[in-house]
């Protein structure tokens, strides 16, 4: 048991602590303010977190997001709806193909394409996807054990992620920001040893889950740190908006994929994960869980996918072939009208979501009938988990918050638009 | 899909709808600022529409509302409402969705705030407070959330030019002119 | 085990000590700081994940010594802005370079922290260096890591050379004092 | 009997004034019929047949250019048979167009672009080689044709003959050889020529001006009027980069219809020319604060005694430039109050829109002085001898014809103006301000009509708004000025120009981003 001025020292941080008189026995009773961020080690991306402490424990946490805020509403207005590609892929940028969907999708749904694409179009839109939630999951899961001091299992799935990442590079010709689908399908088929390789990369990253459930979830400092941390009721995290791993870990029984099906989900077989105590833990093995269903749904959809084409057959969406673009004058003027115009999209407005990584992402967007959105706003699911923290890291430790926050996996990019 | 939910509304709370319609497959229906707290409240509470689960809160300015192959009617000009507020509702028990859309004049824009009915519309409300300038008369704590408290303007507003910047600091050994485009 | 440590840098030892023997303190000072720079990572934004990818195994930043993150400017000499800077962010990241001790180094991590990128707009800044000054600018969005490796390389032939800015600085500050005095 | 027709277009009633063709009834639903010989403004020929709908009890397929409205017709636009006709038509018009798309001028603003894509988007069915003709044929001093692109709309022709009145254009040859030509001896030489490319609806006339300078779909469009002469065409500036790269006429029935002149479009070509970008003092640059002091000093010697000085108005300038330094003399009770403006060309007049004044704004300035009950004296009639006490001049704008070089020397000139040429030169203050393009005001036409401009970019170096300038050397000399946007000069003048009051300040219009404003060709 440390003496009362070690202690304080520890609290109070003062190298003139001996300056307090010797009869001071208590911890200064008044409440202290500490900031956490904008640049902060724990802190996923860039946030600020302005706590009020009673020694050691959060009595009132102010969150302040915005620091990464790079205006996608405002750039989207100014772009091409297939401008506007890049700008999701920097939404969530741990897992920019599903934000690549859901961007095509609300497009689609205004043009009146939704379910009138390829089926092999539908099939690499779910690959992609899937694999992106993968290295989503193993980022989240990964950083957040680092931050919790366990080195190993970070290293071991940022290797798994690496693998995913050279894949969706052979797929996309991009690391990180693929950019890779378009309004009516997909910009190229995927590569032509892509089975192969995807299946290997599958069996091996099963093998490193096994190696890290080992290392995580029997690991003492990372139960106890996790387990009874940052607890949310079933009933608040509905009337706060929470949706996808953090929803599910507190009981909500909600899938996108399920319960507003799109694509080809309903033909496949997956389960949704649920928690019962809504509490960090549950959310890391939610997580956890949802990559291994990844994997299967993968797996699934690599026996299926049928041959065929990988754009729509609609000329306000496709580009002509590259050879009659240069030898004919209709196509030239098809591909001239579709680059500088952009597609055009009919006047209307339209929400379209899919499943994000962290849960319910969806675009809404208002179409004036020109190239470009009139509007274009994200539901982003980061932003409305964000807004939990402040009640979740009450009445923790100031320790608390670093596995709280790494759980909500907030997502700068996302969060601040 | 859930058409019913449109037809209960305007069943229960016809006065305080403007108009209902469907879009796309999203169900939308057009309420009148005074009513919006009642009909929310009603579709939150009534259960047959359990709208519990908030989805998204957002507003349109409509200054540039040129719709391609519409009337003149169509288009934006003086005296029509400038902005939109939307949001959006979902119902975990029945899977239904809903939208409401409140129209508001460009010298008053203001509405009651619903962050007291569904707490995720706290943050949201103030976003788009931030970014357009609606004002939510009785939110909890309505301040700017992305940006700082030092800008002036809203800048999703059509009439905020995209480049114009407000900078907080700039290093001491740059040129003093900064661009001509920043300045407009 | 000493052996084995001066077996890597064989060709650099032997420079080391054919430049401490010249006594050119000074560039054997330089030598000594490019391999142990330790780095702020001011992570903001999507190049976060590149610089995960360069710290983790694949690509390894170990191996040139420059692997440690430190979260406290006042240990660290090399700062990583990595990522877009806000109008709002500017503020903190002028504070955090103000906070590093003397030399320190600058990298601009992807077109974001160089020039703004594809975010040319209100609340984005068209370059970390409206704020602070920048050594190295790696292009890319984000840059492969392969690109980040050559920037350190690029970032430590300068250290060596004495012409990273904070170096420059220096000699600059202490020419005018040494000119003032006479 | 009314004077309106009620028809029924593609299911929706409408009704129109009577005489209106079905195409423009069409357009008032949002309907767009598409149409390449059809222009507003010229007279119907009804020959690209692009626009054929069908109309209920009527055998044939009628062109909408042509057809007049009648009470109780019954229009289909949408129809499998008009549609497949507009359709054929659009694939027959294209097999001989070359492909030029990347390399035209039209490229992203062209009538056949836009409309192929709206229609068809189907491939040729025709493969034969198609029909050669002259790339680069220079047909006048400001255009160029390329008879290859030409669709043999007449539009142009039509121009000629309407506008300018000039018989310039005309076919040549039969069938796939017909071509486009100037006729027997002529060139196309008129002072309307370019509006020939404005109303071409592919790249087949291209202005030498603006050929290869700058892809017509990067341009952003500011409304705003033409400052070559007293007409006051309604213009729109496309300008990018911070200048402006070609100036095209706006629709106003009023004032200039859909032309404008040729001399008008080249007056952008000044806004980059002997700019004056920072203030300077006895002709070296000197900061705003220190220019600023400078000119107060000076005149502050001379106010004791206000006769001394005198304030030149310009009608170069804006009503509200011209009413803040009207303003300021006023306030500093001067004894002259001359107006400048460049001399008439009585040559340009020709009844159409050219006139003799070449000045913008010299209806405003007189309305501006006799408001403030300033007698005013026209510069050039002083016959190069101001009165003998005259001391210092306070001068916006660069011209000011009356008055010799040697005699201008010897007086303190405070020169407010966005050129340095002219009186600037030797002025011994300069204070720059922003151009006609620059900053938002208005300007006053011949007729009285006071319209808008709007600014489309950001005046050069550190030059700000003439009002802002004027405004800026009253408070140094102890004039109160307190405006803090041109919205409020405005206000302030209007309050005292009675025969403005009624006019309103429209909402400032951002530019138009070209590219998604649809092709307008």
């Amino acid at each position: 048991m440390p003496d009362t001025r070690t202690l304080k020292q520890l609290v109070l941080g003062r190298k003139d602590v001996q300056d307090l008189s010797d009869n001071e026995q208590e911890l200064p009773p008044e409440l202290m303010t500490v900031n956490m961020g904008p640049s902060h080690p724990a802190m996923h991306g860039t946030v600020r977190i302005v706590l009020t402490v009673d020694g050691e424990r959060v009595v009132r946490g102010d969150v302040q997001p915005g620091y990464l805020h790079r205006c996608f509403e405002k750039e989207s207005e100014h772009a091409t709806y297939t401008q506007v590609f890049p700008y999701t892929d920097r939404l969530n940028y741990v897992s920019p193909m599903i934000n690549n969907v859901g961007w095509a999708m609300v497009g689609e749904k205004l043009l009146g394409l939704t379910g009138k694409l390829p089926r092999r179009t539908e099939y690499i839109r779910v690959i992609v996807s899937e694999m992106s939630r993968m290295t989503d999951h193993l980022t989240c899961v990964g950083a957040s054990a680092m931050e919790l001091g366990a080195f190993t299992p970070f290293r071991y799935l940022l290797k798994c992620r690496e693998w995913l990442y050279e894949l969706l590079e052979k797929v996309s010709g991009a690391r990180l920001t693929h950019s890779y689908v378009r309004i009516g399908g997909v910009s190229k088929d995927l590569p032509s040893d892509f089975h192969a390789d995807l299946t290997l990369a599958l069996d091996r990253i099963e093998g490193v889950l096994v190696e890290c459930e080992g290392l995580l979830n029997n690991n003492k400092i990372f139960y106890d740190r996790m387990s009874g941390i940052g607890v949310m009721t079933r009933e608040h995290a509905i009337a706060t908006g929470c949706v996808g791993p953090i929803a599910r870990a507190c009981g909500v029984d909600y899938d996108v994929r399920r319960d507003y099906p799109y694509s080809i989900y309903p033909e496949l077989e997956f389960d949704v994960p649920l928690g019962t105590t809504g509490d960090c833990l549950d959310r890391y093995l939610v997580r956890l869980e949802e990559i291994k269903q990844s994997i299967r749904m993968l797996r699934q959809c690599l026996a299926q996918i049928p041959d065929g084409p990988v754009m729509a057959d609609d000329h306000r969406v496709a580009l002509p072939p590259k050879r009659d673009t240069y030898n004919t004058i209709e196509s030239m003027i098809r591909h001239f009208k579709h680059i500088m115009d952009g597609v055009r999209v009919p006047p209307g407005e339209a929400y379209a979501f899919v499943e994000g990584g962290n849960g319910e992402l969806g675009f809404f967007v208002v179409a004036d009938g020109t190239g470009r959105p009139y509007k274009a706003y994200v539901r982003s699911p980061s932003f409305v988990h964000l807004s939990t923290a402040g009640d979740l890291i009450r009445d923790h430790l100031i320790a608390d918050v670093v596995p709280i926050f790494g759980m909500i996996n907030m997502i700068g990019g996302e969060c601040d638009k | 899909m859930s058409q019913k939910v449109l037809d209960a509304l305007t069943a229960t709370h016809g006065a305080a709808l403007a108009r209902t319609g469907s879009a796309h497959g999203d169900d939308i229906a057009w309420v009148r600022r005074e009513s919006l707290l009642e009909v929310a409240r009603w579709l939150r509470d009534d259960p047959a529409m359990a709208f519990d689960a908030p989805v998204f809160c957002t507003c349109i300015d409509w200054l540039d509302w040129h719709p391609v192959g519409r009337p003149a009617s169509e288009h934006w000009s003086e005296g029509k409402p400038r902005f939109t507020v939307c949001y959006q509702l979902r119902s975990v028990a029945h899977r239904h969705r809903v939208r409401l859309e409140i129209e508001l004049p460009e010298e008053d824009p203001r509405l009651p705030s619903l962050a007291e009915l569904w707490p995720a519309f706290n943050w949201q409300e103030r976003e788009t407070f931030d970014m357009y300038g609606v004002r939510f008369d009785g939110h909890p704590d309505l301040r700017r959330i992305y940006m700082y408290e030092e800008f002036v303007g809203y800048p999703l507003r059509k009439d905020y030019p995209k480049e114009k910047r407000q900078p907080l600091v700039r290093r001491d050994d740059l040129p003093e002119n900064p661009p001509a485009s920043t300045e407009r | 085990m000493g052996v084995e440590l001066t077996t890597t840098r064989v060709a650099d030892a032997a420079a080391w000590a054919k430049l401490f023997k010249q006594s050119r303190i000074d560039k054997a000072t330089n030598w000594g700081r490019k391999f142990s720079l330790f780095t702020y990572p001011f992570v903001t934004a999507c190049c976060g994940m590149e610089f995960m990818s360069v710290a983790a195994p694949k690509y390894d930043i170990a191996r040139f010594g420059a692997e440690f993150p430190r979260f406290s400017p006042r240990q660290s000499d090399l700062l990583m802005v990595v990522g877009t800077i806000t109008e709002k962010q500017g503020p903190a990241l002028k504070r955090i370079f103000d906070q590093m001790a003397e030399p320190k180094w600058v990298i601009a991590f992807g077109v974001c922290a160089s020039t703004g990128g594809f975010y040319q707009n209100y609340s984005a800044m068209p370059g970390c260096d409206q704020v602070i000054p920048v050594d190295v600018y790696i292009p890319g969005c984000p840059p492969r890591p392969e690109q980040v490796l050559d920037a350190l390389i690029l970032l430590m032939e300068r250290i060596q050379a004495g012409r990273g800015h904070s170096q420059l600085r220096t000699k600059r500050d202490k020419l005018a004092a040494t000119a003032a005095e006479e | 009997m009314s004077d309106t027709v009620t028809l029924t277009i593609d299911g929706k009633p409408v009704t129109v004034a009577k005489g209106t063709n079905v195409l423009e009834a069409a357009k008032t639903l949002g309907v767009e019929i598409s149409a390449f010989c059809y222009h507003p403004g010229l007279p119907i020929v009804a020959q690209c047949r692009q626009c054929l709908v069908s109309i209920e009890k009527n055998p044939k397929l009628q062109p909408s250019c042509q057809q007049v409205v009648a009470d109780g017709m019954v229009v289909h636009t949408t129809d499998p048979v008009s549609t497949l006709a507009r359709k054929q038509q659009l694939e027959f018009t294209l097999v001989n167009h070359p492909i030029d798309c990347p390399i035209c001028d039209k490229a992203g603003e062209c009538t056949l672009q836009k409309l192929y894509f709206d229609h068809d988007n189907a491939d040729s069915r025709v493969d034969t080689p198609k029909v050669h003709k002259a790339k680069v044929v220079d047909i006048g001093p400001h255009i160029v044709l390329d008879q290859e692109r030409c669709i043999l709309c007449s539009r142009c022709i039509r121009t000629c003959d309407h506008v300018s009145g000039q018989h310039q254009l005309e076919f040549a040859h039969r069938s796939d050889h017909e071509l486009l030509t100037t006729a027997p001896g002529e060139q196309l030489d008129n002072p309307y020529s370019l509006n020939t490319v404005d109303v071409c609806p592919v790249g087949a006339l291209t202005a030498k001006d603006f050929r290869f300078t700058m892809r017509a779909w990067e341009l952003d469009a500011t409304p705003s009027i033409c400052n070559g002469c007293a007409t006051g065409c309604n213009i729109e500036i496309h300008h990018k980069n911070e200048r402006a790269w070609r100036l095209v006429p706006r629709h106003n029935p009023d004032v200039n219809d859909y032309w404008m002149c040729d001399e008008g479009r080249f007056t952008y070509h000044d806004l980059r020319e002997h700019r004056l970008a920072g203030p300077t003092v006895e002709g070296l640059p000197a900061s705003w604060d220190r220019a600023i002091a400078s000119a107060a000093k000076r005149l502050g010697v001379f106010l004791k005694d206000p006769a001394q000085v005198g304030v030149v108005l310009s009608a170069t300038c804006s009503n509200e430039d011209n009413y803040a330094l009207a303003r300021l003399a006023k306030e500093w009770k001067v004894g002259l109050v001359l107006v400048a403006g460049k001399p008439p060309v009585p040559a340009r007049a020709d009844g159409r829109l050219r006139v003799a004044d070449v000045n913008p704004n010299a209806a405003g300035v007189k309305a501006i002085a006799a408001a403030l009950g300033l007698a005013t004296t026209p510069s050039f009639e002083l016959d190069r001898a101001p009165p003998a006490n005259l001391r210092a001049l306070v001068v916006l704008g660069d011209v000011l014809p009356g008055f010799d070089a040697a005699r201008l020397k010897e007086l303190e000139v405070i020169a407010v103006a966005s050129h340095e040429r002219g009186v600037v030169t030797g002025a011994r203050v300069a204070l720059p301000i922003a151009a006609w393009a620059e900053a938002a005001g208005t300007v006053t036409n011949a007729k009285g009509r006071v319209q808008r401009m709007h600014a489309a970019f950001a005046p050069p170096g550190q030059a700000i708004a003439g009002w802002d300038a004027i405004a800026r050397l009253g408070h140094a000399t102890g004039v109160k000025l307190a405006w803090s946007h041109a919205r409020e000069v405005w206000k302030d003048m209007v309050a005292q120009v009675a025969a403005w009051k009624d006019v309103t300040w429209a909402r400032e219009v951002r530019p138009l981003a070209l590219r998604f404003a649809g092709s307008r060709g």
